[in-house]
């Protein structure tokens, strides 16, 4: 019982993700209505989003935002090496590691604090979504403007006959 | 992150979502849809991802929300499906 | 096609579910997601940009070209909707104008309308009177609103927010200014041209500023490049430069959520409105 | 073998010089200014080939690369005597043909001249790039552009006929060449790793029997140009097209240019190893045997003059194939020398049957009872050059007929030699008529009853030009048999 | 500065759309004469950066806001790309020119959105060639899609539909592909592609990043219109007008396929791709469908631009089907026909767009006479037809040729027998246009209307006999696109010893 609600727990995020960008998928595929089928482009993107930020999760871990007072302390320091950083951290893994010792005393723990970067990306595919979906309903609406409708049987009708 | 509170808002979202494109009324869909977006704020909130939850609470749920119905507004509510 | 894509969902919300079975448990730690890349943002936010807030420090810094696109593809979607809707004002073959004094609604039809004046007021074709509570209360809170969004602009570095967020924050006020008013009003206090420009503007300062490193010798949008303009050591001028891109982004989505909002609701006539 | 190798731009230029001329004959004003373009461009055409011919009759080469276009295989040109020997035959004979162009255009006021013109020197363009190119890629470019350069001359008229005509010669040619030669070329040269045209071809060792069969027979068929049937119904088709068009490229260029490419293909890319070992001669002697023979009847059967010469070629054409095939050093000889006799005997005949369309506007051979007493010298040469294609001296048909007799007896198949006696006898009978028609029946009223002469004198002349050369040919064939004898010997050795 | 070059290719573009788009409120010239040179100048990082990459033969890094590797984005200018980049470049700023007077016809005072958005699909594109990073492309993607969505929507009548549908389709296409990327980055936590590289071949059993795999694939399959997801493209560009479509048609299905090469051999290794995997034979048998439906659906086309664009569908699988044929002479071949193919569409386009600028229609039937009339206009078509159909010295023939050898090489003859199938093909499409070019005397029936509802564009129709020759800055950018498809045709040695061969992997034979 435990596992398997726990196996569940595990996973349920993905499974909703799932359960929604199908819902998604399905609007786009099979809805006749162009509106409904832009609700289901959003729904879908929505639901690629929620994978993302479930991928960023992580136990026991805060916001990724660092629990800080008035300036960062090692200022002169990091001054030192914001440049050296830039220029050879291509081996970033390694250096990482050499950091993680480097930078006990900065009292900054990865365990404590969710990762960022799903969250920087996603920023950018909720943008993406808004773009789209602003497009798309401009679209819809020189259809609309065209055939006076906007169920897709009735506009392919129209075609047909004219 | 409280499982609990996230299982019951995973449940509403995609409650929501499946309503929104199975309610005939365009007006209700677009409106369903700005529920969607904020319960997936809500959803992303508990999960940490603060600025996530922000971006979708004003863009997904806000400004997403009133595009859609101005569009409803300038073509038709009516639908078949 | 009701079957077909039924099918189709069926079959890929399978295959979906397969291959997730095989995914780290929600929320390991130990995942790989978790433990190559994410940790040295983590660590290093503070000692290479002071920033602590490290979803900025990583979305306008170290993936800050992303972000300038981000911000571009904002702009796409504005000029999209200008280009695809916006229609040149054709004559409208009536208009509805409300002799204030009488409150009488007058149908007019032809080409003379009487100009705006304190007498005949212009309303839209699908007009409902003014709800006091609301257009006042709208009016009263819209300030606080944009007071808001510059607070969450400036204080993206330390808190939830940024130029988006507050940017979108903006633009929506602008919006229910709209809504709350009638599309006219707004155009008239922030026109189509000024959305136009201010978006082009906000995305101009963001890769300027990248530019700007160029010039200075540094790499695109190598903000420490920036150090002798924007004061500080080369860490404090990649904070600095970080709120300077935040502000582009700011202006930028605000003007392009109004742009877009001002065509959507009007269908490109940017006459009556929602 | 010791061979020269010289490396100079010469074919190049040789190929290059008539599209050099061409924004030349666009952009005259007048029409004296743009034939004298295309004869200054033949003149300098046959002058460089005649330059080569001396290097090449001492056993020597020319090559020059263009581009490289893959790794080990370029666009790249090489002289030897067999393309030389083609090379000779189509550029000495474009001045003539130009000459009767002239002649025959400017009487008939036909429209759209100067691309006509234009076309023309495209046409010999692509013919000389063939007969001088090195390997299988540069041969196949110019066939190409050749096909699509003869489209517009062939459908010159614009009408509902041409366009018909035109759709079957591309559906053939183009058919052929894309949908046969082309894939044929590309697994040789995944095979053998090169295209390029050696004396003893490039298959041998690298391909099993089966397979090269498949690539011979797809080169026969894919060389539509050669007219071998089944593949060559395009060519009756195209009669459609101004004569000097189907004299030219109908009787020397196009054909000959197949003929010639699957010559080459057979000889340098297959091998003649290959060849005999695999017993694929056999099969090509007999498809080539087949086409004689029922090319020659279906002739019999056809009224209309161009219609009976262009079965006539599609047989001739398969003489030089069969000759080829057969293997043995007369019968190779043989073949190629009929490539250049039957070029100047069927282009005489073909300038006949345009100069009587051009002078009575008649088609059919029924329809010209006693012409020969109105066209003296036309039909006349029309004899000597029937009497080059049946293969009777004292015309330069004989030599190569005779050639190609030998070959069979030297190569044992007694078989084909009653192939080639059979259809030099149908040869006789198809030709006989026009002879019996034109100089022993009396005219008919109705179709001279304005006077009819000879033709205009540019029409003329070069029929008697390429007449007298036939002759000359049978007394004094030594620059073509040279070559070809040069040729054989490269192939075969010794 | 030339350290510099990969940022400017594509910073020049971005910042003067912005002008563009700016001053289009003030100047209804200015905006075209910044676009232009604007991509003039890119045109020229393109090539400087090209000629560097050939001669030092390193791949040329710029790391994007100085942070290197996996922390920041990092754009990687090897020879593939350097050589994309040049074909984009140089696609974009012939159309721009050469489509003048068609932009000026058709958005009289929207000349500064519409020369942003075109200046913004380059820059897209350019970046999309250009990025190390796999979600960076993604948001390039969008940018690229999004103004197309824009360009083609401002078609005619029934653009706006059919453009509905491209978005759809588009989007899933490209959700899909982040869903990849996303699959990626949670079973190796990065999102730079050189990092990918390194960290795939220590995965390949792992299921995550087969899935991963087939979505990514799954979704540039849609973005570039491989056979049963194809429905949106013949639809949205015969509709687009003359300049979106000379743009959007030439590029956007090519650059999808460099990613796809970029995806399979510079993310997910050719090891993996090729034999890991066991799908090769597969998705080169849906390109031979594509290929051979593309040709037919094709030849039943009526209006000559929806017949252009089938053939882009049927070229698609020839650049699909073999590259996955997994050789290098198949890999080779569709490198080359991404350039070739290129160049080959951007001038049937043009000449597309000079017919109905000149005639009105885009019907068959409207090609009457047009050989007497516009010989030169004619002449090139004809070229770039022959390329298509593969006739030598165009490039049309050689990409074909590298393609057939790959496939013999493969031993797949069913993908050679589909190549062959469809140059055959291509032959009777060309040819059945031009005998009505040539055989039909012009103006023989006087009424453009043909039912196919085309009101856009009529109002150019002028009188039978004033049709002559093009205008000359619409014929001489036409007649320079048909002769870069003779020059890179007699090229094609030297850029495949020089560039392509280079971009392969060495693992590859």
């Amino acid at each position: 019982m435990e596992s398997i609600f726990s196996l569940v727990l595990a996973k349920a995020n993905y499974a909703a993700y799932i359960i929604l960008m199908m819902i998604g998928l399905y609007a786009m595929i099979a809805k006749n209505n162009l509106i409904k089928k832009i609700v289901g482009m959003s729904i879908f993107q929505t639901a690629v989003i929620l994978f993302y930020v479930s991928i960023g999760c992580k136990k026991g871990a805060t916001i990724p935002i660092l629990r800080h007072h008035g300036h960062p302390e090692p200022v002169g320091h990091a001054a030192e090496n914001a440049g050296a950083h830039a220029m050879d951290a291509a081996h970033g893994a390694e250096k990482v590691v050499a950091h993680a010792v480097d930078a006990a005393h900065n009292a900054v723990h990865v365990a404590d604090y969710i990762n960022p970067l799903p969250h920087v990306l996603m920023l950018t595919a909720i943008v993406v979504g808004v773009a789209t979906l602003g497009v798309a309903l401009a679209l819809a609406i020189r259809v609309y403007n065209t055939y006076g409708t906007l169920e897709e049987d009735e506009i392919n009708q129209q075609l047909r006959s004219g | 992150m409280i499982w609990q509170v996230e299982l019951i808002i995973l449940i509403l979202i995609i409650i929501c979502a499946f309503a929104a494109i199975k309610v005939r009324d365009l007006l209700s869909a677009a409106l369903l849809l700005g529920a969607y977006s904020f319960l997936m704020c809500l959803a992303w909130a508990v999960m940490g991802a603060v600025d996530v939850a922000f971006t979708e609470a004003t863009v997904g749920a806000g400004v997403s929300t009133v595009f859609c119905v101005a569009a409803v507004f300038h073509t038709t509510r009516r639908t078949k499906d | 096609m009701k079957i077909l894509g039924k099918l189709t969902i069926l079959l890929c919300g399978v295959l979906l579910m397969v291959f997730a079975m095989e995914f780290p448990n929600w929320g390991d730690p130990e995942s790989p997601a978790s433990t190559h890349l994410s940790p040295y943002f983590i660590q290093h936010t503070m000692e290479d940009t002071a920033v602590p807030n490290i979803v900025t420090s990583v979305l306008a810094d170290y993936r800050g070209y992303d972000t300038m696109f981000e911000t571009t593809v904002i702009l796409t979607a504005g000029l999209a909707c200008f280009l695809l809707l916006r229609i040149e004002r054709k004559k409208i073959p009536h208009r509805y104008y409300r002799h204030e004094p009488t409150g009488v609604t007058l149908r007019m039809e032809g080409e003379k309308y009487p100009k705006n004046s304190a007498v005949f007021q212009r309303m839209d074709a699908n007009w409902v009177p003014y709800d006091f509570v609301i257009s006042r209360t709208c009016r009263l809170i819209i300030p606080f609103i944009q007071i808001f969004a510059l607070y969450v602009v400036a204080h993206g570095h330390h808190s939830p927010g940024g130029g988006f967020q507050g940017g979108v924050i903006m633009g929506a006020s602008v919006i229910l200014f709209a809504i709350s008013h009638n599309l006219r009003t707004s155009i008239k206090n922030f026109s189509e041209k000024t959305a136009a420009l201010f978006s082009v503007t906000g995305v101009f300062i963001y890769a300027g500023t990248g530019a700007l490193c160029l010039l200075f010798g540094e790499v695109f949008l190598n903000y420490s490049a920036l150090a002798p303009i924007l004061g500080g050591d080369r860490v404090m001028a990649r904070s600095h430069g970080i709120l300077v891109v935040e502000i582009g982004v700011a202006v930028a989505v605000t003007a392009v959520m109004i742009w877009i909002y001002y065509n959507l609701s009007s269908a490109g006539k940017q006459d009556e409105g929602l | 073998m010791p061979m020269e190798t010289v490396f100079s731009v010469k074919p190049f230029l040789a190929v290059l010089v008539s599209l050099i001329a061409i924004p030349g004959i666009i952009s005259s004003r007048s029409q004296n200014i743009r034939e004298s373009w295309t004869f200054a461009a033949a003149g300098i055409k046959l002058v460089l080939v005649l330059s080569m011919l001396p290097l090449v009759l001492n056993k020597g080469v020319v090559e020059y690369t263009v581009f490289q276009v893959f790794p080990n295989l370029g666009i790249t040109f090489r002289v030897d005597a067999f393309g030389m020997l083609f090379a000779l035959v189509a550029s000495s004979l474009w001045i003539v043909t130009s000459i009767y162009s002239i002649g025959y255009m400017r009487s008939l006021d036909e429209h759209s001249q100067t691309r006509y013109f234009c076309f023309f020197a495209v046409a010999l363009s692509a013919t000389i790039g063939v007969a001088f190119s090195a390997n299988l890629l540069t041969m196949y470019l110019f066939y190409e552009m050749l096909s699509l350069a003869t489209y517009p001359l062939v459908t010159h008229h614009q009408d509902k006929e041409a366009r018909s005509s035109g759709r079957k010669y591309l559906f053939y040619i183009l058919g052929g060449s894309i949908g046969f030669a082309l894939p044929a070329m590309l697994i040789t040269y995944h095979f053998t790793g090169t295209l390029d045209f050696t004396g003893h071809g490039v298959m041998a060792g690298h391909v099993t029997s089966g397979t090269a069969l498949v690539l011979s027979l797809m080169f026969l068929f894919g060389f539509a140009k050669v007219g071998i049937m089944p593949m060559h119904s395009w060519l009756p088709a195209a009669m459609v097209a101004p004569t000097p068009v189907s004299a030219l490229l109908h009787a020397v260029a196009v054909v000959k240019v197949g003929a010639f490419s699957v010559v080459r293909v057979f000889t340098g890319i297959v091998g003649t190893g290959v060849l005999a070992d695999y017993n694929i001669s056999l099969v090509v002697c007999v498809i080539a045997s087949f086409t004689v023979i029922v090319a020659s009847m279906i002739a019999l059967s056809q009224d209309e003059l161009k219609r009976r010469l262009a079965f006539s070629t599609i047989g001739q054409l398969s003489y030089i194939v069969l000759g080829v095939a057969l293997l043995s050093k007369s019968g190779m000889t043989g073949g190629m020398l009929h490539i250049a006799m039957h070029a100047f005997g069927k282009i005489t005949l073909f300038f006949c049957a345009g100069a009587i369309f051009c002078a009575t506007g008649i088609k059919y051979i029924s329809k010209m009872k006693g012409i020969g007493r109105r066209m003296p010298i036309t039909m006349t040469a029309f004899l000597i050059g029937s009497l080059s294609v049946v293969g009777l001296p004292p015309c330069g048909g004989f030599i190569s007929k005779w050639y190609l007799v030998l070959g069979t007896i030297e190569a044992g198949h007694i078989a084909f030699l009653f192939v080639l006696l059979s259809s030099s006898f149908l040869n006789a009978a198809y030709f006989f008529p026009v002879f019996y028609n034109a100089f022993f029946c009396s005219p008919e009223e109705m179709l001279f009853e304005d006077k009819v002469n000879e033709a205009p004198l540019w029409c003329v002349v070069p029929l008697v030009i390429t007449a007298g050369i036939s002759v000359v040919l049978f007394f004094y064939p030594q620059p073509f048999l040279n070559l070809a004898k040069l040729a054989v010997q490269n192939v075969l050795g010794g | 500065m030339t350290r510099h070059l990969p940022a400017l290719i594509i910073v020049i573009p971005l910042l003067s759309a912005l002008v563009t788009s700016g001053s289009g409120w003030f100047n209804q010239k200015a905006p075209f004469r910044i676009a232009v040179s604007a991509l003039l100048l890119s045109l020229l990082c393109a090539v400087l950066m090209l000629i560097q990459v050939v001669t030092t033969g390193i791949a040329m890094e710029y790391r994007m806001a100085g942070w290197a590797g996996p922390m920041g984005i990092v754009y990687v200018i090897d020879h593939l790309s350097a050589i994309v980049l040049v074909v984009i470049t140089s696609v974009s700023c012939l159309n721009l020119v050469a489509q003048r007077k068609n932009i000026h016809a058709e958005f009289k005072d929207k000349q500064g959105a519409f020369n942003a958005l075109y200046v913004l699909f380059t820059a897209g594109l350019i970046g999309m060639t250009a990025t190390g990073d796999a979600f960076n492309l993604y948001v390039l993607l969008e940018i690229v899609s999004l103004s197309g969505y824009a360009l083609i929507g401002l078609g005619n009548t029934r653009a706006p539909l059919a453009t509905l549908n491209y978005l759809f389709l588009g989007t899933i296409g490209a959700t899909f592909y982040l869903l990849g990327v996303g699959y990626l980055y949670i079973a190796t936590g990065t999102l730079n592609m050189a990092e990918l590289t390194t960290m795939i071949p220590k995965l390949m059993d792992s299921g995550v990043i087969l899935f991963a795999f087939i979505i990514c694939v799954t979704g540039l399959f849609v973005k570039m219109a491989l056979f049963p997801v194809h429905g949106w493209l013949p639809d949205a560009y015969s509709q687009a007008t003359p300049a979106a479509a000379g743009l959007i048609a030439p590029l956007t299905t090519k650059v999808t396929v460099y990613i796809l090469i970029r995806i399979c051999m510079t993310v997910f290794t050719p090891e993996y791709t090729f034999d890991h995997l066991d799908i090769s034979g597969f998705i080169v048998l849906v390109a031979v469908v594509t290929i051979v439906f593309g040709s037919l659906s094709a030849l039943a086309q009526k209006n000559v631009k929806k017949m252009l664009t089938y053939i882009i569908i049927a070229e698609v699988g020839y650049m699909v089907g073999g590259f996955f044929l997994g050789n290098r002479l198949g890999i080779s071949g569709a490198i080359l026909h991404i350039i070739n193919d290129a160049a080959m569409t951007l001038a049937l386009f043009l000449a597309a767009g000079i017919f109905i600028w000149k005639t009105g229609g885009e019907s068959r039937s409207d090609l009457k006479g047009l050989f007497a009339k516009m010989p030169f206009t004619m002449a090139g078509f004809v070229l770039a037809a022959l390329s298509v159909v593969g006739v030598p010295p165009t490039c049309g023939f050689f990409s074909k040729w590298y393609l057939i050898s790959g496939g013999v090489q493969a031993g797949n003859y069913l993908f050679v027998a589909a190549l062959i199938f469809s140059s055959l093909v291509n032959a009777v499409l060309f040819f059945r246009l031009f005998e009505i070019a040539y055989f039909e005397p012009f103006g023989e029936d006087e009424d453009h209307a043909h039912g196919h509802g085309n009101s856009h564009g009529s109002h150019h129709h002028v009188g039978a006999l004033a049709i002559k020759e093009a205008p000359l800055d619409m014929l001489v950018p036409f007649l320079a696109a048909c002769m870069a498809l003779i020059v890179l045709g007699l090229y094609s040695g030297t850029i495949i010893t020089n560039i392509i061969q280079f971009a392969i992997p060495t693992g590859v034979i």
